[in-house]
């Protein structure tokens, strides 16, 4: 191999050091610390929020990583509500390993729906992540003796965490709770889609053909990135289920697994920090209007998601890269 | 017994149907040989590509890799032992840099595509070998670019940087000047030209000029069978194969 | 005055997405004149085809067909202008009937389901029969009848002989008779046997990597067997030569 | 002789389960077969057509056919620029964004509904002469069911005469083959396919009207019965038109005869038997290879 001289180019210099943090990364916690000092009252909110985000960045992952267009990531969100829920029920009510519990259960069942429905693609793989959330919101709908059915989940007794910290009714521990996990599963899943696994994820989004013709192990990929996605899914359920007290049927309907893609394109896709964005105006927007008019959120939401579409695709993020640009090519 | 060839095919077979699209095909490619597959519309060019590659299962018959059998093995195997191939239509991550199109395939050449915790740039190692394979093509300053902003002539180049940076043994080019405006082949064919003497080049081709330059010896394939196999003088002089491009016809 | 199978190219240069297939393609057809377009696979003659119906994106030049400028528009105006296609790999809709086949492109004009029928009587025996049930002889045929039910002006046919059996190419060089004595139609015929198609038509272009590298009259090539060895054969004397 | 009947009795239930949905989903099937367009909003027209056959009976005290005849045409009429305005632009486009396009529809039309005619299900208020039941040899149908199974035999040998007797249908059928071929031939291809889509969605209306009693109309109808009525188009192949009728069928009877056999397990079995399927044949049962 002939050898490169260290400062052979900007363009090698600026692949290997893509994956330093930059000061604007601090900016979404900055945000939330200073969320919890200003509005000391909307803290629950603020929890579910953060808890939200890492759906959302679960989604991204599959989604905008991995391009897999998925109808059916309630299934995973349920799926880890549900697991941390009926421990909390039933007696085992420490939180820590409840999530734990719960990102591996929901991880299996993702390692076990991948390996069916991830040979498909297209339109029968849309299909197919729809029905498997169909199937098991219906199991949790005919299984009423340990979900609780249509009535929701009842009697979850959450202990504090490492027995110290209790969750209140201000959502001072959730809150915490929620942005340190987040905090975590963002750090691991920014390191993941800087990684060659993650590079190659894109690559196949990009292109499979290319994928397959370089050698890569694409199925074995989009399962791997499938089940870690799933996982993080169920860790923001049990995350919701641990703080709100309560899992209902619709933490594993359709409603909830298009309302996440929504959030995450508001941001935009296939940029990490999509979820960080998208979440928080969806859910400050739909507090404030629910409040005022809450039977046509939806229809505003759906209004919004049909201009994004046709006029904006990219999402916020994609708005500001554009602005951004044209700012500069004005200069 | 005379050396393994770097690529051999024995009685491969595939049809679809009633549609035989290789019969009994026997293939032999020389290590470091320059090697052309031509033949009219039709012939099985392609198909014989994707038997070989792995992405058409064979009926019947054998594909050795530098005397090892490969024939049940899948695609990504194959290209792991270095049966590498450039597609028709540049098959790029088009979204991507261009380095980063090279460096998706180092990666998975030196086995670290699938390291989930280590940052790209970590391996810089691999970011600069396929930095390295760039300059000799050219492509150095257009590194950062994605590469759906590249000339197409360019491309085609990124197509051939990402089968280098595969280290093959084999390669397969199909059709490596197909689509590009007629001033920007020459660049292509240089790139054609100096492959590494180390790697054994099939050059699936239409365009007869560029097969007589760049091959030593060229097989025509016709209807699924090797029709005529030998030096350029030889193909050009052979009866049956001026039949066949020539389109003469027994007209009663 | 208006001349409705007439086509003039110039300078036009085509591809497919981002490729490059043709360039600086010239090329005047009068009416009801033919033209064979010969060369070595891969040359663009497919392309050129193509180019003419808009399939593929016209990348520079203009197209003018019927004295309209056609060049961007939609192929299915410029099937309704009378361009008719044959493509190469047939293209038979194979869920629908033979009859079905035929319907769906008739429009107005000489060429009615009978008289297709009337050319074809193999076709008739199998009217019932779906697309996918036909021999590639009968798909042939039933390319070519599903061409002139759009009365068209200007047929374009797309290596119509390939892999037919000697006696349906018979069948079809007699069709081929009658329609350039009959009727006023214009023909623009890629093949890849180039004698037989020098005898069908009038004038003959000669493509090499996309460009057009002879114009003449189909007779004189006919005529000089060496010359049309040298444009479209792999036996070019000139091994090691590049252009 | 007692399941005997009783079974006759499920078959039949099925059955008139399965021509309505049938008539709703069949119009997707082709759309999406012949477009590639992944249309989630495809029940919204279902939905439209029952709040207009429901409302026009209940409130106005139109009857049941000049009903079902206004709703579809209406829908149909109505679908037309929603195709050309906001589907035509993403045509050949990402699937991402055809799902958020049409999810938002969904989601909209869920609210409007709601707005115009509040929360609850509409019921369906069907004339004496089909709120009895019948007699059908040893089994007993509801008039209803027979009424949905005459109509649903009607309409479906009408449809199939007329895709494949006509000259129209032969051209849709031929868009779906090959688009590319069929404009090559002179076929507007878009112009045909905005035709076919309001028929689709005509049908839709008709199929959501008609089984206004049994399919319930409220505001979350296009969201809760979406996976139904893909997974009829999925089973079914798509850009077909017999296969959704197959599919329909199958799903239909196997609804019909869980919830009589083993109504603990509700749809779970349909979802499962589903997946089954389409891990054995992903392009569904009759689905182009």
């Amino acid at each position: 191999m002939p050898a490169v001289p260290t400062d052979a180019s900007a363009a090698i210099t600026a692949h290997v050091w893509r994956h330093r943090y930059r000061a604007h990364e601090a900016l979404p916690w900055a945000v939330a610390l200073a969320a919890y000092f200003a509005f000391p009252n909307y803290l629950p909110l603020a929890a579910q929020t953060l808890a939200t985000i890492l759906f959302a960045l679960s989604a991204d992952l599959v989604l905008g990583y991995a391009g897999i267009v998925t109808l059916g990531q309630a299934a995973f969100f349920g799926t880890g509500a549900y697991t941390a829920g009926i421990l909390a029920a039933h007696g085992w009510g420490e939180p820590l390993s409840g999530l734990l519990a719960a990102a591996v259960v929901a991880a299996a069942v993702g390692l076990l729906s991948g390996l069916i429905i991830l040979r498909s693609s297209g339109l029968t793989l849309l299909m197919q992540t729809l029905v498997v959330a169909a199937l098991l919101h219906e199991a949790a709908n005919k299984a009423s003796a340990i979900t609780g059915g249509d009535d929701g989940l009842q009697g979850m007794q959450v202990w504090p965490i490492f027995g110290r910290f209790e969750f209140g009714l201000f959502g001072r521990t959730s809150f915490f709770y929620c942005l340190i996990v987040l905090f975590l599963c963002w750090l691991g899943v920014r390191r993941l889609v800087h990684s060659p696994f993650g590079r190659s994820l894109t690559g196949i989004r990009e292109n499979v053909v290319r994928m397959h013709a370089i050698g890569a192990p694409v199925f074995v990929r989009r399962l791997v990135v499938y089940t870690i996605s799933a996982g993080l899914a169920g860790i923001s359920g049990a995350l919701i289920a641990q703080t709100t007290g309560f899992v209902g049927l619709d933490s594993l309907s359709l409603e909830r697994s298009g309302t996440v893609l929504i959030m995450l394109i508001i941001g935009g896709v296939g940029r990490l920090y999509g979820a960080f964005v998208g979440v928080p105006l969806y859910m400050v927007a739909q507090d404030r209007f629910s409040s005022i008019e809450p039977v046509y959120w939806y229809f505003w939401i759906g209004l919004l998601m049909v201009l994004l579409v046709s006029f904006a695709r990219g999402g916020v993020l994609g708005l500001c890269d554009r602005l951004w640009r044209r700012a500069r090519g004005r200069r | 017994m005379s050396a393994a060839a770097a690529l051999e095919t024995r009685r491969l077979s595939k049809s679809f149907g009633a549609l035989t699209v290789a019969n009994g095909i026997d293939f032999r490619l020389e290590r470091g040989a320059r090697q052309a597959l031509i033949g009219p519309n039709g012939a099985g060019k392609t198909s014989f590509v994707n038997l070989v590659t792995g992405a058409l299962a064979p009926d019947a018959g054998h594909i050795h890799l530098d005397g090892a059998e490969i024939t049940a093995l899948a695609q990504a195997a194959r290209v792991k032992r270095g049966l590498v191939r450039t597609f028709q239509v540049t098959q790029l991550f088009r979204g991507l840099s261009v380095l980063e199109n090279v460096t998706l395939a180092v990666c998975e050449r030196r086995g670290i595509g699938g390291d989930m915790w280590r940052p790209v740039g970590r391996h810089r190692e691999a970011v600069e070998e396929a930095y390295a394979l760039l300059e000799p093509l050219g492509l150095a300053a257009d590194a950062a670019r994605p590469v759906a902003t590249l000339a197409y002539g360019h491309q085609r180049l990124v197509e051939i940087a990402i089968a280098l940076g595969l280290a093959p043994k084999v390669l397969l080019l199909d059709e490596p000047a197909a689509g590009v405006p007629s001033g920007e082949t020459g660049r292509i064919i240089a790139a054609v030209e100096s492959l590494p003497a180390d790697i054994a080049a099939l050059i699936i081709e239409h365009d007869i000029d560029l097969v007589f330059r760049l091959a030593q010896r060229i097989t025509v394939l016709v209807q699924g069978r090797v029709l005529a196999e030998g030096a350029p003088e030889q193909i050009a002089a052979d009866q049956a194969v001026r039949r066949v491009y020539l389109g003469e016809r027994d007209r009663r | 005055m208006s001349e409705p199978g007439a086509l003039v190219l110039t300078d036009v240069a085509a591809g497919y997405g981002e490729t490059t297939v043709l360039e600086a393609i010239g090329l005047d057809l009068p009416e009801s004149a033919s033209l064979a377009v010969l060369g070595r696979n891969g040359v663009g003659k497919t392309t050129l085809l193509a180019t003419i119906m808009g399939h593929t994106r016209l990348r520079s030049g203009s197209i003018r067909f019927a004295d309209r400028e056609i060049g961007t528009m939609s192929s299915f105006r410029r099937a309704r202008l009378g361009i008719g296609f044959v493509p190469q790999e047939r293209e038979i809709f194979r869920s629908l009937t033979v009859t079905e086949n035929l319907l769906v492109a008739a429009r107005a004009g000489r060429w009615s389901m009978d008289a297709v029928y009337g050319l074809f009587p193999a076709l008739a025996e199998r009217r019932h029969h779906r697309g996918d049930q036909l021999s590639g002889g009968e798909q042939q045929m039933l390319a070519i009848g599903r061409a002139l039910m759009g009365n068209p002006t200007l047929l374009l046919m797309d290596e119509p002989f390939e892999g037919l059996a000697p006696v349906i190419v018979d069948t079809l060089l007699a069709a081929f008779e009658r329609l350039r004595r009959e009727e006023r139609l214009a023909l623009i015929l890629v093949e890849q046997h180039a004698r037989l198609a020098l005898e069908l038509t009038g004038q003959a272009i000669v493509l090499d990597r996309g460009r057009i590298v002879f114009t003449g009259a189909s007779h004189d090539l006919l005529a000089a067997p060496d010359r049309l060895a040298a444009l479209i054969s792999v036996a070019a004397d000139r091994p090691g030569a590049i252009r | 002789m007692n399941g005997i009947a009783a079974a006759l009795g499920v078959g039949l239930h099925g059955l008139a389960f399965a021509m309505v949905l049938y008539l709703i989903s069949v119009g997707l099937s082709v759309t999406m077969g012949m477009m590639g367009f992944v249309n989630l909003a495809h029940g919204v027209f279902a939905m439209a057509g029952g709040y207009i056959v429901t409302n026009l009976i209940n409130r106005y005290g139109v009857s049941l056919p000049p009903a079902i005849a206004m709703a579809a045409v209406a829908v149909a009429v109505l679908s037309l620029p929603i195709e050309r305005l906001l589907y035509r632009r993403l045509y050949g486009g990402d699937e991402l964004d055809q799902v958020l396009l049409t999810m938002g529809l969904v989601f909209m039309s869920g609210a409007a509904a709601q707005y115009l005619f509040g929360a609850l299900q509409q019921p369906l208020r069907l004339p004496p002469a089909l709120s009895g039941g019948l007699r059908v040899g040893i089994a007993e149908v509801s008039a209803y069911d027979a009424m949905l199974i005459v109509c649903g035999v009607v309409l479906v040998t009408g449809l199939w005469l007329g895709v494949e007797r006509s000259r129209f249908g032969a051209k849709i059928r031929a868009a779906v083959d090959n688009l590319r071929m069929a404009q090559s031939l002179g076929i507007d291809t878009s112009r045909l396919f905005s035709l076919t889509f309001a028929l689709g969605s005509g049908l839709a209306a008709l199929g959501g009207g008609l089984g206004a009693a049994l399919i319930t109309i409220s505001p979350g109808y296009a969201l809760d019965n979406l996976v139904y009525f893909l997974v009829v188009v999925a089973l079914g192949g798509l850009g077909n038109i017999r296969g959704p009728f197959f599919a329909a069928l199958l799903i239909g009877l196997a609804d019909s005869a869980c919830k009589y056999l083993i109504p603990q397990f509700g749809a779970f079995l349909i979802y499962a038997m589903t997946m089954a399927i389409l891990l054995w044949r992903p392009r569904g049962l009759f689905g182009r290879v």
